[in-house]
């Protein structure tokens, strides 16, 4: 029976570990905007294609990576520049729908470049590598995610809670309005939380696509939407929650996936019964239980409304 | 307890506590309101004032206590759960026997009791006329079907004309068809009383009426007060800073301060009380 | 104390509209029944019903949904699930014995039903999902659109739903149009059918806006504080708003179905959802007069006018640069955010079209500003 | 601001209603330029293009047309279908050719039926394109005679008795092939897992641990070339040791590609193999190395896909059908559809009664994994 789940957990371990890269970023900005920022899954896929594009220009791939995270960057702080800073005093509606406008606009502009047509991505050497884990194989990138997510997280952490600018963080996304009345430069640290989430979409979409190498214009809706389902479970705000609620959601989808073999194996079913159909609904349904049975999830902190 | 008691009690607060986590807002508080009075609760910024009408309306379930509303308990709660450990106030064993009772803000609206707010909130895409209307809307018989059909013409007029008289009793007629959000700060507090009285309340919560008027204004507002009042048959419970206004019209007077009643009484004996000079008016003159 | 609205710009109005459709009568009499000026007009009616729809949640009740497709989806299946001709049931429901429904019901009940069917989705989705604020409220309402679409796509209700396969066969908008005996069309209705329901769906929907209920719900949307302490109950008020919403998404659904002949769970998609909403934003939120003008303008747009910018153009021997597949849709993303972050208030800002035309809007457009 | 948009969208309204010259004819290409199946359809117009270059103009009666191609891009969506058929209609052609993915063309069916314009199926090998109606014919084979195929194959020549088989959900095309695949395996004595993913799937990881479960011995996906080629990424990531077969929309240089280098046995079957023609390969290679547009839509290098021959022998039938019926009238060219025929680079083609090209055998090819190359490895037919 372990022989039979080993495989989902793995998998599940890993995609987990991409969806806490993006949740990371969903979960800092709403922390402090208040924005559920649905353009974020198109960076992390933009960052893809940035990389595509990168490598076939015929750039060594050690001078790839960074200038893919440095341009996936200039793109978060750019949006954030352009798209969120003019409505900073409008209602929360219209900047949502500015944000399904980036989203929009950032795949469009991918589908004119890209003809619409799937790109390959480029093979990064070592982490493309098959290795075997018992009697599983699978590729480095897969065993190596979970560790480099949690290598980040314990870096932001340390920032968020030992330099200057992450106490900035911290006091904007406890009161918006009094940490400007205290001096804090508020742009600068809507600038930083949109760069560091960009920064870890950027290696999430370095790890993402190496795993499954392709780049279309919609290769960032799902892992984007999985990812901010990932931030709300986990309790909006909270990094480890976002961390946590990520690996939670990407073994309990790859479970899902292999859960008709194992009723099979188990001896319940005779033949597949399409629960896999099920795999991204069921994501949608943890969220919208959670939501209903603990609104702030697991980790977050209650806000109360005042009249 | 004066010269009012031999009339019926409208309004009956009984040991209300609520407690926001360990901040304990209003501590205890009883009063009680009769029937065609006008009575103020006053007291310094933060004193819990606008907590306790939000007691009083639903928008809030206070953590202890009972109120009664023509005889009637409409919120009924005792500390339950964690606040059981937590609970920073008294009397908290003394309803644990009773059931729980408590209203969304519309129930009690409907049952009576309307209110204004102390930071305007009419609705701001509507213009003045639409504002007073939409008051009418929960007495309404008709349903969906029948109003989208219009096979209410007969009740929307009587609204319609309601509404147009509730304006003119305000002195608002003239700027019926302006946006409420375009109207002087004083109209639209007068806009947000005839809206509140569009609602057929019998008990009226006036949340600081008189914020933000001048002398003149508050004046009249003061005469508006007790002319509503009588038109319309009603019992009032305001909280106000003005203190003219309030040694002015009020029949008695409510003190609050860090969540308690310090005083209660006329207005004169609430000028003359020491306990009250010392707590809010001494710190009001600085 | 007077009350009274000039009637003319009212009356100026239902002429205008009156002459639309007579226009549209005369044109699908007179023009070739291939021109893509019909298409424009039949997906732009169907796109006009579902924006309205959306706009009297997002825009007058100011609940932020997000699950429209889902609606539209569970709609245009009714209406494929009831009205495929029984004979034709082997081979759509080819790999399920014909299916498990094995009956027709008229085209109108059908529609009613796909209303009904997405209404009472929308009832059971707007227990738990109507008490989340904002934001919560769209990203559950998105999720739930998404369950929808798995549920429809699951083999194991395939008697029913075919599964992920392809629903064809119901009677589409051609079927409108009235021959002879020789299958030659004699008067063509497939686009002024279309423009009537849209138009009847519309109608109530205005009329629903302007009734006592309609005021209650644009009081939630300006302040739900001060809506509820006037007595307006919320949770029963949104409900009836999420209901009749989805209701004409349910209809609109139905005729999607009819417009592209085939119904497939898989293009319902968030996608469709974001492309109604930003209809609704560029008409303006809180117009449906927007709303509808907006749909015709995206549709005719997308379908017809910026097509050319999908394909390489020479003028003489100069070819035009960067126009090849995807530069149309760059150029629309490019108006919308441009709409989006300039001119908030879309096309209409909050006013309908009566009030164009009389001059007490102009007032209140500028207390407004 | 507002006249002037009046004004400029009144013009634009009137301006595509007339543009029609006397001696043009105009042949319509529906298929997806983008999408899950953008590839497969661009090869697909290559095809047609190609052809159209070599044979640009028709004979009609006694007029000489120059024959136009109206190509539209369908998305490989359904219900951008609609729009994409519309447009072909409008611009006014006589006949329409397409579409690669068989959900596509279902969809836009009726459109070109209520317009009265025949179209001709290339690739599109599920049989409820043509079944019941009168407009629609086709080139290519059917999937119950592929799946026929493909499972004579699994079972007796490689010798399996379990397959997996794994379909996109809503996917006309694999949702059929696999059907048949399925029934015709089934009676052989195979035992079938059928599995099927949601659309935009891109970690199929957990698909593959299922095959392995399941204890199949073949993989059968006929997904389209963007899935496939990331199932061959990823089988070979995990060490997959059963082989995948597939339809012809795995008959791609870009799947051919995934498989290089890797241990992974690809098996499919598909309309054409390349050298069975030397004057088209020749020609084409020619064409697709002078037009760097053309070689890009290709993938990026000359080898032919079966699809666009298939492209190819479909134009030359419809210009066939113009001469057949004399007259550039839909309706007419429709009535001379079924009796025409020609000899097309991938065999004699000829409509039965539904309007599909008898065809009875289909060629079952492999890569070579060090190569990269398509190799041939039979003709297959049924009994």
């Amino acid at each position: 029976m372990w022989d039979t789940i080993f495989p989902y957990l793995l998998s599940g371990v890993s995609v987990g570990g991409q969806y806490a890269l993006i949740a990371i970023g969903y979960t800092m900005v709403y922390g402090i905007l208040r924005l559920i920022n649905f353009a974020h899954g198109d960076v992390f896929m933009v960052a893809g294609i940035i990389m595509v594009y990168l490598a076939a220009s015929g750039l060594p791939l050690w001078l790839c990576i960074p200038l893919v995270l440095l341009i996936t960057v200039a793109v978060g702080f750019l949006i954030e520049r352009a798209a969120y800073k003019p409505l900073r005093s409008a209602p929360r509606m219209s900047v949502m729908i500015s944000a399904i406008g980036v989203s929009y606009t950032l795949q469009n502009l991918v589908l004119y470049i890209t003809g619409g047509l799937n790109k390959q991505y480029p093979t990064i050497p070592w982490i493309s590598e098959t290795m075997a884990i018992g009697a599983a194989k699978t590729k480095v990138v897969t065993v190596i995610t979970p560790f480099l997510v949690i290598a980040l997280v314990v870096a932001l952490v340390l920032l968020i809670n030992k330099t200057k600018i992450g106490m900035a963080m911290r006091a904007v996304s406890k009161d918006f309005e009094t940490s400007q009345l205290m001096g804090i430069k508020i742009n600068n640290v809507i600038s930083a939380t949109f760069i560091i989430g960009s920064f870890l979409a950027g290696v999430g979409s370095i790890l993402f696509f190496t795993n499954y190498p392709t780049v279309i214009q919609t290769s960032g809706a799902m892992p984007g939407l999985k990812a901010f389902v990932a931030a709300v479970f986990g309790g909006i705000g909270s990094i480890p929650g976002a961390v946590i609620g990520a690996f939670i959601i990407g073994i309990m989808e790859n479970i899902i996936k292999g859960l008709d073999v194992i009723l099979f194996k188990l001896g319940i079913i005779a033949q597949p019964v399409g629960l896999a159909t099920f795999s991204d609904a069921f994501t949608f349904a943890l969220l919208i239980i959670i939501l209903i049975v603990k609104p702030t999830g697991l980790f977050g902190e209650k806000v109360t409304d005042k009249v | 307890m004066s010269k009012a008691t031999n009339r019926e009690q409208v309004l009956r607060l009984e040991n209300i506590t609520m407690q926001f986590g360990g901040v304990v807002a209003i501590n205890n508080l009883s009063m009680e309101i009769n029937q065609g009075e006008i009575v103020a609760l006053i007291g310094p910024n933060g004193a819990g004032k606008t907590t306790a009408f939000n007691c009083v309306t639903g928008v809030y379930e206070p953590t202890n206590g009972i109120v009664y509303f023509h005889g009637e308990p409409i919120v009924v709660n005792h500390p339950q759960g964690k606040m059981i450990k937590q609970y920073g106030g008294i009397n908290g064993e003394l309803y644990a026997n009773r059931k729980p009772v408590a209203h969304t803000p519309d129930r009690i609206t409907h049952m009576g009791i309307a209110r204004t707010f102390q930071n305007i909130r009419l609705f701001k895409s509507q213009t003045a006329f639409e504002n007073v209307l939409i008051g009418t809307h929960l007495r309404k018989t008709s349903n969906m079907f029948t109003a989208t059909f219009r096979l209410n013409a007969k009740e929307e007029k009587a609204n319609r004309k309601k509404t147009a008289e509730l304006l003119e009793i305000v002195g608002l007629a003239d700027v019926a068809n302006e946006l409420a959000t375009s109207l002087p700060y004083g109209k639209q507090r007068r806009l947000e009383i005839a809206r509140a009285l569009a609602t057929d309340p019998t008990l009226l919560l006036l949340d600081e009426p008189a914020a933000g008027m001048n002398p003149q204004e508050t004046d009249e507002l003061g005469e508006f007060i007790v002319d509503i009042k009588n038109r319309f048959n009603l019992t009032v419970f305001m909280i106000e800073h003005h203190m003219n206004l309030v040694m002015d019209i009020s029949d008695r007077i409510y003190v609050l301060d860090f969540g308690k009643q310090i005083a209660e009484g006329t207005p004169e004996e609430i000028q003359k009380n020491p306990v009250v000079i010392a707590a809010y008016l001494g710190v009001d003159e600085e | 104390m007077n009350q009274k609205k000039s009637k003319v710009p009212m009356i100026v109005t239902l002429f205008l509209i009156a002459a639309i459709y007579i226009a549209v009568f005369i044109a699908e009499q007179t023009l070739p029944s291939t021109s893509m000026l019909f298409t424009v007009l039949k997906k732009g009616a169907v796109y006009a019903l579902v924006a309205v729809s959306m706009n009297l949640l997002n825009g007058f009740t100011g609940i932020f949904s997000l699950g429209q497709a889902g609606f539209m989806l569970v709609g245009a299946y009714v209406y494929g699930i009831f009205t495929i001709p029984v004979a034709q049931r082997a081979a759509v429901y080819q790999y399920f014995d014909g299916g498990i429904v094995q009956f027709t019901v008229p085209l109108v009940v059908a529609m009613i039903l796909s209303g009904l069917a997405a209404a009472f989705f929308a009832f059971l989705i707007g227990l738990p999902v109507l008490r989340l604020k904002s934001d919560y409220l769209a990203i559950a309402t998105l999720g739930f659109a998404e369950i929808i679409r798995a549920i429809f796509q699951w083999n194991g209700l395939g008697p029913v739903t075919n599964g992920s396969n392809m629903l064809r066969g119901f009677p589409n908008f051609n079927d409108f149009n009235i021959t002879d005996g020789n299958g030659n069309v004699t008067v063509y209705l497939s686009t002024l059918i279309p423009f009537i329901i849209a138009g009847v769906c519309i109608l109530l929907i205005v009329l629903l806006i302007n009734s006592s209920y309609g005021r209650a719900l644009k009081a939630i949307r300006d302040d739900e504080v001060a809506a509820e302490a006037m007595g307006i109950n919320l949770a029963h008020h949104k409900r009836l708003a999420f209901c009749i919403s989805s209701f004409f998404a349910g209809v609109g659904g139905a005729m999607l179905a009819m417009y592209q002949t085939t119904v497939q769970a898989k293009s319902f998609t968030s996608a469709m959802t974001y492309e109604i909403l930003l209809i609704v934003v560029i008409g303006g939120i809180g117009s449906v007069t927007g709303s509808v003008f907006s749909s015709f303008l995206f549709v005719a747009c997308s379908e017809w006018w910026l097509r050319f910018l999908d394909e390489k153009q020479l003028i003489g021997d100069f070819e035009v640069p960067l126009l090849r597949t995807g530069f149309r849709m760059v150029v629309f993303s490019v108006i919308i955010m441009i709409v989006v972050l300039f001119f908030r208030r879309g096309i209409m800002g909050d006013k309908e079209l009566p009030d164009l035309l009389s001059r007490r809007a102009a007032k209140k457009g500028r207390a407004v500003k | 601001m507002k006249k002037l948009i009046a004004l400029v969208l009144a013009v634009m309204m009137l301006v595509p209603a007339f543009a029609m010259a006397e001696d043009v004819i105009k042949i319509g290409v529906y298929e997806p330029a983008s999408g899950s199946n953008g590839a497969g359809g661009k090869q697909e117009t290559l095809g047609v293009q190609y052809a159209n270059q070599e044979t640009p103009t028709v004979k009609i009666g006694d007029t000489e047309y120059k024959v136009e191609l109206v190509i539209a891009d369908n998305g490989s969506e359904n219900d951008k279908a609609p729009s994409a058929a519309q447009q072909i209609i409008s611009a006014g052609a006589s006949i329409a050719l397409g579409s690669y993915g068989s959900g596509v063309s279902i969809a836009g069916s009726d459109y070109f039926k209520n317009a009265n314009i025949p179209v001709i199926g290339l690739t599109c090998t599920n049989p409820q394109v043509t079944a019941g109606n009168t407009h629609y014919f086709r080139v290519c084979f059917l999937d119950p005679f592929q799946g026929t195929v493909l499972a004579n194959y699994a079972f007796n020549t490689l010798g399996v008795k379990t397959a997996y088989c794994l379909g996109e959900l809503g996917n006309d095309y694999d949702q059929g092939l696999i059907e048949y695949f399925k029934q015709s395996f089934e009676k052989l004595g195979g035992t079938v897992f059928k599995e099927d993913f949601p659309s935009k799937t891109q970690d199929f990881t957990s698909y593959l641990s299922n095959a392995v479960a399941y204890g199949a011995e073949v993989f059968f996906c006929p997904v389209s070339i963007e899935y496939s080629t990331l199932i061959i990424q990823t089988a070979s990531a995990q060490g997959l040791e059963m082989p995948i077969l597939g339809g012809d929309t795995l008959d791609s240089n870009k799947v051919a590609e995934a498989a290089t280098g890797t241990n992974i046995k690809v098996i499919i079957t598909t309309f054409y193999q390349e050298g069975a023609n030397e004057k088209f390969d020749n020609g084409f290679k020619a064409w697709l190395n002078s037009d760097a547009e053309a070689m890009t839509n290709n993938g990026g290098n000359d080898m032919i896909a079966a699809v666009s021959v298939m492209g190819y022998d479909g134009y030359y039938m419809a210009l066939e059908a113009l001469k057949n019926a004399g007259s550039t009238d839909g309706a007419a060219v429709m009535a001379a559809l079924p009796t025409t025929e020609i000899d097309g680079v991938s065999g004699h083609i000829k409509f039965d009664d539904t309007g599909d090209a008898i065809r009875t055998s289909a060629f079952v090819k492999t890569i070579n994994n060090e190569t990269g190359a398509w190799e041939f490895v039979a003709e297959q037919s049924v009994e």
